[in-house]
């Protein structure tokens, strides 16, 4: 049988298979019911310097080839949201699973402010959200656009956290994700998470509208697994920190995929809409499945093949 | 992504309650399921299928959006996206049913499944006054033409506590095409409460429900209504050692069960006895507890 | 019944339906045939200064969601490209379809040479394509990701082309495409055509190994729809000029949904590979109908309804 | 996307040429169609679908991809997309069958399926010289343990000029079961043509044709072949007013109708009377050519 285990930073996973930020991240509940259900590590839903409600519904809608949403980045604000990290942390550590908080803000001196309220509460990794299409700087760029505002929010994030490591998040929507990412490592990230959707719109021609409240949504599943494949491979070509692909992996083969294309661990979010809180557990059974039908022995033999 | 169905008919139920009639059947709905409705320019909420032949929805207007869908009129449109969620699953032939508020909607589906299937059913009805019960004539429909109860108003003096009228239990598995004039069975007895008296029996639908299990003991009991009224009944079906499936409610936003915003509060879910983490616009909205021996 | 005529610029289609760049533009031959299977307009392949063989094969792959190409830009050449043209021009005019050109090239200098030979072919309109993801400056950044390098080229080719409209085509993997749009129409721009393929990558996880032999490719097809519908959306709000409004339209609904973002025409591509050559004249027969049960009599009364 | 075939066993044709048997069949697949071969880090090109029970390819080796194909051995992998393009639709149920080169390997497939549904079958196989003349046992087979001609190798004096040998013509329609020891039907004829005379008749496998046609007139010809030999049989079909049908071939590279580089280069075009803006890879590679009255 292969072994999935997976080193990542200072953290052993039990498999590589990551919920990603945003899906069911909302409670010490879901996230324990999340890494009962298989998962090697969870990420919890983003949040920022205030609570925020989000925006009205519709907020997500599925098509054809995957999801659309624009939840809002809905969060009780980043002291609450540390309350709940300390309970699910407790929860989670009996289990052997790790606890990815992700954080997000306006401005860059606001990430230091969310980033040390949430490391008071420590999570094994701190993922920073620069890439929330729905999120931007006072010039209305996100973060995750530019170099140099890539690199400023991760110096100021890494200042923030002490000890704790950091994975920057970027948005796929750049001409030169690599770039951005060099960036972020020369900045002090430790790890990239890579990638968060890719805005879009969803236009019901009956209506004469965009389905969603907020019009743009970002786009996940399927439709987006070839962009993110692309993404990682490029980050992997461009720096040397571990990185958490993520985008449209919804069977144990995409995760291979995944690995292949050089990253470490495996982010999952909307196969749990199409498999349920199960598709963590059983994207990790089918990767193994898969490892043993080609040889391969470890994760390690895995990854990067494809570069 | 949303499918467009045209009202055909609205009707009237209560002062702020209209049932819309769809041009056609949303495929696969199953009792308990939901829609997700969206209006553009409006907001998008969850309804219980109310019926599916074809596709009806009972609205109580008490908001923004609720109260736009009944502007609507008959030709205009509304978008769906759906089934969702889990419905109910007959458990045994002897079904009770306990609805409060607008949640009558789900369970005359059910019925209607439950007596095509040649079942029987009984229902409780509770309201605070009599202007908030609704559908009781509905379950009492023995006209097949009108299967979903909602195509006709009917006239009926009495509704406080009826015993089966009909008549021969043809099969209605399956699909059933549209007879001429055929009738189909109507629930076996209809107990309604209000708190107030004004209809039925005074006091909480628990008494009822309590008198109905003590009268003849269902194979399962099927809920939907505010929570209060269902951790009550999950206390008294427990004690009772029955099966049952209630519908519950929460704040829903995806209705895919990605989002996280629809667990039930810590109270309703321990009061319940639901498990942790469990959402409602994908694990539910019923929760089905049988233990089977 | 609606009315499908289309004002584009100074041209008018009978319908507002493009065969996109790329997709069956490589001769005289199948140009004709793809007008007489109903398209308002056709767009040849892209031509550069000189010829080009293009990738080795794979050049394209399927996957479950869409296409993937990197056919590598393949083209006779400008001067063997015009001659082409001028018998294009000949077979379409008695048809009424008007001829789209397409150029790219390697410097913003080369952009001006191409322009001009191409220019004296007469073709009713030239499109510019800055967005391939195969070709791009010499510091490796495609022209069309920067304000600076689409107004460069813009200006450049609006110069050499004389009195010939120009559209100037853009890449989704932007932070925002609205001020590149803004920036090229500024700079002389008649028309904006949105959007080229996305960036991706298939990998074979039995293989190890990307797909195509260029390894990264253009997404096209049903997966890259509701990126196109979000470019237009923004390009609408942004500038005022005409957009052919491109990606993932597969049927007249579709087409409606790309008018009500915005878009003036709207180019077909990867439907050719589901429908065949019929693809075009079928969508504008669905859109007609949709036009005709919704109650639109016009393109003007769908246009920009869902901004 | 590509599916992966494992190789089972391969057959050495002649001094540069194999045949790769695979594991399984590639569902859908009809005479006439092709595949895309994929072999990682080396490059893919298009073969004929040569038998389909299971997938059989034929290749030539010829030059860098069809070499490294030739390097494979019993379980290496080769990945496939496929079946794409237009294969042949088998009209009347006399058929006269052309080949020169591997244009045999689709010929072989359709002459298979024309013989399962119990037709009859000639073929004229055309090549420089006797060792370049490609699957002619294969045709003659009997086996139906070998069904696709391929799987053993026969021992067969004479193969220039036989009449039909076998045997009773049960119904091979649809899918077949493999039987242990039965037998099909092989082709009525088989007339080999070779330039300088060292296998069956000197000369051009037009001459072949002609001969054949004449003795009893085919409903439809079928070839694939090098141009200049279809080209010449278009001529030979039209003045004999014959409907045929033609595999043609041009440099192939999405295989998805949609990059325009495998138009017929002009002068192959109006000599074989083909219209314009013609794709290879999706109209064809077959062109069906039957003017019904
Ligand atoms: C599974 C499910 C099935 C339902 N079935 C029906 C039905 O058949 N008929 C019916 O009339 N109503 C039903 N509802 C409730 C219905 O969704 C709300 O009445 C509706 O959202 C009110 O919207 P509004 O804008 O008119 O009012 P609002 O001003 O939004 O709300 C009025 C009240 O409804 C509650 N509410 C608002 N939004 C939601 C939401 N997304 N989910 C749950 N509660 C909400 C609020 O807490 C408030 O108490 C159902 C709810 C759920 C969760
Ligand atoms: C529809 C179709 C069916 C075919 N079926 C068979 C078959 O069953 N068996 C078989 O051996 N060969 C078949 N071929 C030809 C086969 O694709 C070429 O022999 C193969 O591509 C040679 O590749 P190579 O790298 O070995 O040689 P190369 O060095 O690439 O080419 C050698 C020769 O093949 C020609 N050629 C190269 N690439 C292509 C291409 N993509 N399409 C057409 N011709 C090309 C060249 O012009 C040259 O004459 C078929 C071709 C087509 C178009
Ligand atoms: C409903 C939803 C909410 C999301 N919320 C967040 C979020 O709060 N923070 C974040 O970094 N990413 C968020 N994402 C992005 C996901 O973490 C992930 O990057 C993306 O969905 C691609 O992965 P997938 O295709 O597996 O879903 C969200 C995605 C979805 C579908
Ligand atoms: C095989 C192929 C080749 C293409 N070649 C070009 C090209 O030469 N120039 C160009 O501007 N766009 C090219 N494109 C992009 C298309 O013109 C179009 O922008 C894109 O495919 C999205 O539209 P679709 O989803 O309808 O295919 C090509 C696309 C495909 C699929
Ligand atoms: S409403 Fe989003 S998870 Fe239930
Ligand atoms: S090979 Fe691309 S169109 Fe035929």
């Amino acid at each position: 049988m292969s072994d999935l285990t997976c080193e990542f930073l200072n953290l052993k996973l039990r498999n590589p298979i990551v919920l990603a930020s945003g899906i069911l991240g909302t409670s010490a509940d879901v996230l324990e019911r999340v890494a009962r259900a298989g998962a090697g590590a969870v990420t919890a839903k983003s949040c920022g310097p205030a609570p925020r409600a989000g925006h009205p519904n519709p907020v997500a809608v599925e098509w054809d080839h995957g999801l659309l949403n624009a939840i809002g980045l809905s969060n009780p604000g980043a002291e609450e949201e540390a309350r709940m990290l300390v309970e699910a942390r407790a929860r989670l550590e009996p289990l052997g699973v790790p606890l990815i908080a992700s954080i997000f803000a306006g401005t860059v001196a606001e990430f230091g402010d969310v980033a040390r309220v949430i490391a008071a509460a420590r999570p094994h990794l701190i993922e920073v959200n620069i890439s929330c299409p729905n999120v931007a700087d006072e010039f209305g760029t996100p973060f995750a656009a530019l170099c140099e505002s890539a690199a400023a929010v991760t110096e100021m994030v890494k200042c923030a956290v002490g000890d704790i490591p950091i994975s920057v998040k970027l948005a796929p929507n750049v001409p030169n994700i690599g770039r951005i990412a060099a960036a972020a490592v020369e900045a002090g990230a430790d790890a990239i998470t890579a990638i968060n959707t890719m805005p879009g719109m969803v236009i019901d021609a009956e209506a004469g509208r965009p389905v969603l409240s907020n019009r743009v949504g970002g786009i996940s599943g399927p439709a987006l697994k070839p962009i993110a494949l692309r993404c990682v491979y490029e980050i992997a070509r461009s720096v040397r920190v571990p990185i958490i692909g993520t985008g449209g992996v919804t069977t144990g083969r995409d995760a291979a995929e995944m690995l292949m294309a050089g990253a470490t661990a495996v982010g999952v979010g909307s196969a749990v809409w199409t498999r349920g809180v199960a598709a963590l557990g059983d994207i990790a059974a089918e990767l193994a499945a898969f490892m043993a039908q080609e040889g391969y022995r470890t994760l390690g033999a895995l990854r990067g093949v494809a570069l | 992504m949303h499918q467009t169905f045209t009202i055909t008919e609205i009707r009237t139920e209560n002062y702020r309650t209209k049932t819309f009639i769809f041009d056609r059947s949303l495929p696969g709905a199953q009792p308990g399921q939901y829609v997700m409705a969206w209006l553009p320019d409006v907001g998008e909420k969850p309804f219980s299928i109310a019926g599916n032949a074809p596709l009806a929805l009972m609205v109580v207007a008490v908001g923004p959006f609720s109260e736009a869908l009944h502007r609507l009129r008959v030709g205009e449109r509304v978008w769906v996206r759906g089934p969702l969620g889990q419905g109910f699953a007959l458990h045994g032939a002897h079904h009770l049913l306990v609805g409060g508020g607008y949640g009558v909607a789900p369970l005359l589906f059910l019925a209607r499944t439950a007596l095509a299937a040649g079942h029987s059913v009984e229902v409780c009805i509770g309201a605070r006054t009599a202007e908030d019960v609704l559908l009781a004539e509905a379950f009492m429909s023995t006209d097949s033409t009108d299967f979903n109860g909602l195509r006709e108003e009917k006239k009926s003096d009495t509704v406080a506590l009826t015993t089966r009228t009909s008549t021969d239990s043809t099969d209605f598995n399956g699909l059933r095409e549209k007879k001429s004039v055929s009738s189909v069975q109507s629930v076996d007895k209809l107990l309604i409460t209000t708190e107030d008296g004004t209809l039925g029996e005074q006091g909480l639908v628990t008494r009822a429900v309590e008198a109905a299990i003590a009268a003849r003991r269902p194979d399962c009991v099927y809920a939907c209504g505010p929570a209060p009224m269902l951790t009550a009944l999950a206390r008294l079906c427990q004690a009772h050692s029955l099966p049952h499936q209630f519908s519950w409610e929460a704040h829903l936003r995806c209705g895919l069960g990605i989002c996280g915003s629809c667990e039930l509060d810590t109270q309703t879910r321990q009061a319940a006895n639901m498990p942790a983490g469990w959402l409602v616009c994908k694990d539910g909205p019923v929760r089905i507890m049988i233990h089977d021996s």
